[in-house]
């Protein structure tokens, strides 16, 4: 009953903030929930299951794509195009992750970095059906329920999607399926020896968090109405990691911090150092992780004034 | 028929370029267990060592080029020295040395668009554009000049790692580093020579390619796959392993580009779908390590 | 909890391992490997290097299958199958080289041996549902339970990185124990332990055994071994050449000179249950 | 655990208020404000980099002559890393800001992705640069406008010129990038609609080490002319190379891309006779006396891509000065009544303009296709797509 307030609470907060702001405001609040939210699930796959994997982005361009595909080109009712879209994630995800977690290493890694491109490829190529390298656009979300979500009543969608990511997750961390997921991440033959199946366990938390991410592109889809192939490529892939790194990885208030931080920073320094911002970000992502491998919570956690 | 080989040439050379950067990959991987994605850019930082040297500078291409392998040498100890180094010795996990070359991988590629700008440079050519052709053979210099110096280094790989007393303790640290040190191998020293010389590679590779398209800012990532891709084809138990890697991955992108029949779009992704079949059949790369049975 | 060999407490052995045979290649590792082990009963595995003792746990352990023969835990088939399975079973190990989960408290290890009692349905998890929270609740107290028994409860909310090497061979038993086993297998329990750790072991493992759960030890340390083991089998290039009680298995000749190549004798068993 | 969520909603809250420091703009005499979208540190940067140059010289020039309705212009700057999504949030921080006009200078795609707000907020959109025929196609949006030189018009001129060879069977190569592909694109209707069989259709992919598989295939397929739509450099250098390399003779006919002054260093050795649209003309009386100025204010040497930016900021202050105010309804209007409008680019005596409800105002006959002389661009050889 408690964290049912709790969630409440947050959800209010987040959301209020959403009719507070500006439409420049607005638009940066979201797309950073939208990071939070994708950086969440990252997060649990990389730094609580300790997979390698490329492909997060790839997830949330299905999700999107196939939303608008669906409604816009099959007519399908939102709420059935959403559940099309989860399972074409899902089962692509199986696909993918059923042979490649079999193994030890850096071969998920590789799979899916091959996945992302191609993935782009079939974007590219994809003609009619999804708009080639201009994507597709011109496109509105359905009402849903007579409501028409749009301005701050859509900031609450992504709002409730961040929490129901969070919430979702932190469950599932702190379960049996959590504590195998980082025994698998620690040592795979430890855990097989606690009766844990290594490779179900893989393949599970692999799907779980590409559904998840597609999720949040679906929701993203109708952010600004466009989805086109440069936001679904390896460049935000290589970003998601290290925002989770620089949070801490293994670590949700981490994710949150990390996507925040890397997320506004070229907004921050931009206007003040121009397109040295980069090599600004390279800089605190070297520093950060000499400092403390477990990045900005682990530094807090080992932070010299604590009290013992 | 002339087509076919004149390809194979072409694409064997592609895949030396690819060979090297697993190579890179494979030699810093050996003793300290780190997969160093910066490799791509140590090439780009070479590329515009190479465009000062051979340039602007207009240095001979041999001097030009040892100038920046030696360099490179240096880069790749820098690297250890700034991004490694510390973190190994305080025992922190595998991974962060791997993350912490991934945040010097954006240093370097930013550091060289803040320094020469978003174009391209140019690299000149050692043999202009000639081209040999003899009955069948038909091949670019440049090709040939690229196969010879790939399958020297790695000759000269292989003998350092199978060979050597030296190239030997690099095994023994990969086995056990404990053991390693009792032996009184000194681990400070196989690690930063494994980053100087993994940086050399690169750049080496780097030299090569960039006559043919030109030093880019953004040409690391691309390469840093490619290599990646190699390495794994091959198998990280054998140095021959990098090579055949890189040549196969090439093969397999120039055959079908060139004979697979659809659309120029898509045959892009046909090494790619290629690429996951083959991960799928075989796991453990196509040259097992030795003993990697028992 | 001394029973004498080859009569069961309830019935027929827990464990029986019948021409049990690992090839590697032409080498053969372990070649027609007979024994059994009863519920409460401590088991040796003993035998110079390359005898093919860790091949043999590695094969009840599931990390390997065998190439022929059977193991039978209580009188079903389970060969072959995967680690996970084993444990799935109730057959749980301890790692020579202790293999903790880094990162996580003590507690969360010992409940991570839970994993085969927990697991559910991941629905109910992300619901919240009362089934999940009462399980939860009650694994974790019973792992702080077993971190009592094991002498670490005060340490119990501690990162495992703070334990020694000895406190963390004893929470990889509290560990196994989690996971509800007929049999733990521990190998070479003794290993880099003091003796006074030895000993807190050796007492840990007799009130193990007399909860009626098997043991089997590989060890290298005569001494420990031959002090707490009820029955030592003895294995010598791939075969046994003695099975008895340590006693009996201390003036085997055959045992004398394969496993000491000398004429020396076994050391006598010594320490606190000479 | 939902106690470390309210704390991780509490921070990012704070955080995305301390980032809305309002923009304090009252001054003196307000200027007018034009938001300018370009590309700092992505693929689009050595493309944007001299584009933003041109535009920011241009607004400088027009200050000095007293600025428009007598109100000095202020470019707001903004940096959309090349990423579409965050054009659109630029997009909405300079409709923020008071900008009266959002001009793109990033992307294509990222330019698509900002319509979205300029459509929504009702703000006049513009970009002088981008070349994408699908950017006003794919989406209906009356506020946007496009002076870039189309790959339709592009391709129509080399058409033209080529005309006398009367081409049959060509060759078509580009790119992965989305502008090469989109280029590509136009370029292959074009050629079917003129009943010009393309024989070979190659792409070399995005860091790709040679071309040669695809020169190999259009030497195999002997074509008669080779039309080239990449628009990365260091691909468009791998094809060249490779065409070089395999001893290939049929003329090249290059987008505008090939415009670009960067080839005659990198592609040294390999651009003699090579034919590519440009919508510059150095002989343009326009054009030399902003090369000049140009070159007097800065002391680099401008080239056509300077030029975009420059024309495009004249272009909008023109409009603005016709609109007689900065009301956003007024400047659409004016924009779209735009026609005859003198710029740098173009070939000589060809204009700016939207006519016919048109949002493409490049004139359709007003490039020239020009031919490498050994390393350097070479005369105007021809003008317009008739």
């Amino acid at each position: 009953m408690k964290s049912l307030l709790q969630a409440a609470l947050v959800i209010a907060i987040l959301s209020a903030i959403g009719f507070l702001l500006g439409p420049y405001h607005t638009d940066i609040y979201r797309k950073l929930l939208l990071w939070i939210a994708l950086a969440l699930s990252y997060n649990f796959l990389f730094g609580v299951a300790g997979q390698v994997a490329f492909s997060h982005f790839t997830f949330y361009g299905v999700g999107a794509y196939a939303i608008v595909i669906l409604v816009t080109q099959a007519g399908l009712p939102l709420p059935l195009a959403a559940t099309a879209g989860i399972v074409l994630c899902v089962l692509l995800a199986l696909a993918v992750a059923i042979p490649a977690t079999r193994l030890d290493g850096f071969y998920l890694a590789l799979a899916t970095l091959a996945l992302a491109q191609l993935f782009i490829v079939f974007l590219n190529e994809g003609g009619e059906l999804t708009g080639g390298s201009g994507g597709l656009t011109s496109y509105r979300l359905p009402d849903v329920g007579g409501i028409t979500l749009s301005g701050p009543r859509y900031t609450v969608v992504i709002v409730l999607l961040v929490t129901f990511t969070w919430i979702l997750l932190a469950r599932i961390d702190q379960s049996w399926f959590g504590r195998a997921c980082r025994a698998v991440r620690d040592n795979p033959q430890a855990a097989a020896a606690m009766g844990i199946d290594v490779a179900r366990t893989r393949v599970i938390a692999y799907a779980l968090t590409s559904a998840l991410a597609g999720l949040a592109g679906m929701v993203y889809a109708f952010v600004d109405n466009t989805v086109s192939p440069p936001i679904f490529g390896l460049e935000n892939a290589f970003l998601l990691l290290f925002m989770v790194i620089i949070g801490g990885s293994g670590s949700q208030i981490g994710s949150v911090i990390g996507a925040t931080v890397l997320y506004l920073l070229p907004f921050v320094l931009s206007p003040l150092i121009g397109h040295h911002h980069a090599l600004v970000f390279g800089v605190v992502m070297l520093l950060v992780i000499l400092a403390q491998p477990r990045g900005l919570t682990g530094l807090w956690a080992a932070r010299p004034w604590r009290s013992r | 028929m002339q087509d076919l080989i004149e390809l194979l040439i072409s694409a064997t050379a592609g895949g030396c370029i690819y060979a090297l950067f697993a190579l890179s990959y494979l030699v810093v991987l050996r003793p300290t267990g780190v997969i160093n994605f910066a490799v791509g850019d140590w090439g780009t930082v070479a590329a515009f060592g190479g465009f000062l040297a051979l340039s602007e500078a207009a240095l001979p291409w041999p001097i030009g080029m040892a100038f920046v392998i030696i360099a490179a040498f240096g880069l790749g100890w820098l690297t250890e020295r700034i991004a490694v180094r510390p973190l190994v010795e305080r025992g922190a996990p595998v991974l962060a040395p791997i993350l912490a070359l991934l945040g010097m991988l954006v240093i370097f590629r930013e550091a060289v668009s803040v320094a020469f700008g978003p174009d391209p440079r140019p690299i000149p050519q050692p043999f202009g554009y000639g081209r040999i052709e003899f009955g069948l053979l038909a091949a670019s210099y440049q090709s040939i000049f690229i196969i010879g110096i790939t399958a020297s280094v790695f000759v000269g790989a292989w003998y350092f790692f199978e060979r050597t007393l030296a190239g030997r303790s690099f095994e023994a640290v990969a086995l056990d580093r404990r053991a390693a040190a009792l032996m009184g191998i000194n681990l400070r020293r196989v690690t930063s020579f494994a980053f100087g010389a993994g940086a050399s590679i690169a750049a080496l590779a780097a030299l090569l390619l960039t006559p043919n398209t030109s030093a880019h800012y953004l040409m690391g990532i691309p390469l840093a796959i490619q290599g990646f891709t190699a390495l794994v084809i091959g198998g990280v138990g054998r140095t021959e392993g990098a090579l055949v890697g890189g040549i196969i991955l090439a093969l397999a992108e120039q055959l079908t580009m060139r004979y697979v029949p659809i659309a120029p779009g898509l045959v892009q992704g046909v090494p790619l779908l290629l690429l996951i079949i083959f991960l799928l059949v075989r796991p453990t790369g196509l040259l097992a390590a030795r003993g990697a049975s028992a | 909890m001394n029973n004498p060999p080859g009569t069961g407490s309830a019935g027929g052995p827990l464990l029986a391992v019948h021409e049990l045979t690992r090839r590697f290649g032409g080498l053969t590792a372990v070649a027609g490997l007979d024994f059994d082990l009863h519920a409460g009963e401590v088991l040796g595995l003993i035998g110079p290097n390359g005898a093919g003792k860790s091949t043999t746990f590695n094969m009840i352990a599931g990390t390997l299958a065998p190439s022929a023969g059977q193991i039978l835990l209580q009188g079903n088939s389970v060969g072959g199958l995967p680690a996970h399975a084993m444990a799935a079973r109730g057959v749980l190990r301890t790692f020579q080289h202790n293999c903790l989960f880094a990162g996580m408290s003590l507690r969360d290890n010992v409940m991570t041996g839970m994993h085969v009692g927990l697991a559910s349905n991941l629905l109910g998890v992300i619901g919240g549902i009362a089934r999940v929270r009462t399980a939860e609740t009650a694994a974790r107290a019973r792992a702080d339970e077993l971190l009592a028994f094991v002498g670490l409860a005060d340490a119990r909310e501690q990162d495992v990185a703070t334990l020694s090497f000895g406190q963390g061979r004893l929470l990889e038993t509290a560990r196994a124990l989690a996971g509800d086993p007929k049999l733990i297998l521990f190998d070479e329990p003794a290993a880099g332990l003091a003796p006074a750790e030895c000993e807190r072991l050796t007492d840990i493992i007799e009130q193990i055994a007399a909860r009626d759960i098997g043991v089997l030890l590989i060890e290298h340390d005569m001494r420990f071994l031959l002090g707490i083991a009820d029955r030592v089998v003895v294995l010598d290039h791939g075969e046994r050449i003695a099975i008895g009680l340590p006693e009996a298995i201390q003036r085997d000749p055959a045992v004398i000179k394969a496993y000491l190549g000398s004429t020396r004798g076994v050391p006598a068993a010594g320490g606190t249950h000479a | 655990m939902l106690n470390r969520a309210l704390t991780a909603a509490t921070l990012v809250a704070s955080l995305a208020l301390a980032c809305a420091a309002p923009l304090a703009t009252a001054q003196s005499q307000t200027p007018i404000r034009i938001g300018i979208i370009t590309d700092r540190v992505g693929p689009a940067k050595p493309y944007a980099e001299p584009v933003t140059l041109g535009a920011v010289f241009a607004a400088r020039e027009i200050n000095a002559k007293g600025g428009v309705l007598g109100r000095p212009i202020e470019l707001q700057i903004e940096d959309d890393q090349g990423r579409p999504d965050i054009s659109a949030t630029m997009a909405r921080k300079l409709v923020d800001a008071g900008a009266v006009m959002i001009v793109s200078l990033s992307l294509s795609t990222a330019t698509q992705q900002a319509q979205t707000v300029s459509l929504e907020t009702k703000t006049p959109h513009f970009t002088p640069s981008n070349s994408g025929d699908t950017l006003t196609t794919q989406i209906a949006n009356p506020w946007f406008w496009q002076s870039g030189p189309l790959g339709s018009a592009q391709v129509a001129t080399l058409l033209s010129y080529a005309r006398a060879r009367n081409l049959k069977r060509v060759a078509l190569i580009t790119e992965t990038s989305a502008l090469g592909q989109m280029t590509a694109r136009s370029f292959r209707e074009a050629l079917q609609r003129n009943q010009i069989e393309i024989v070979a259709e190659e792409v070399v992919p995005g860091g790709a080490t040679t071309a040669e598989p695809q020169m190999q295939k259009i030497r195999a397929a002997n074509p008669e002319a080779l039309f080239m739509a990449g628009v990365v450099t260091p691909e468009n250098v791998l094809m060249l190379r490779a065409y070089r390399q395999l001893g290939l003779k049929m003329p090249i006919l290059a987008s505008y891309n090939m415009s670009v002054p960067v080839y005659s260093s990198v592609a040294k050795g390999l651009l003699d006779g090579i034919a590519f649209v440009d919508a510059f003309d150095p002989a343009r009386p326009e054009a030399k006396r902003f090369s000049e100025a140009f070159r007097k204010d800065s002391g680099t040497e401008p080239y056509n891509l300077h030029g975009y930016g420059y024309d495009g900021i004249y272009l909008v202050a023109d409009a603005i000065r016709r609109a007689g105010s900065t009301d956003k309804d007024k400047i659409r209007e004016a924009m779209q009544a735009t026609r005859g409008f003198v710029g740098v680019m173009g070939a000589q005596g060809s204009t700016y303009g939207f006519a016919d409800g048109r949002r493409t105002g490049f004139d359709t006959n007003g490039m020239v296709v020009r031919v490498y002389e050994q390393d350097q661009q070479g005369r105007v050889v021809h003008t317009g797509s008739r």
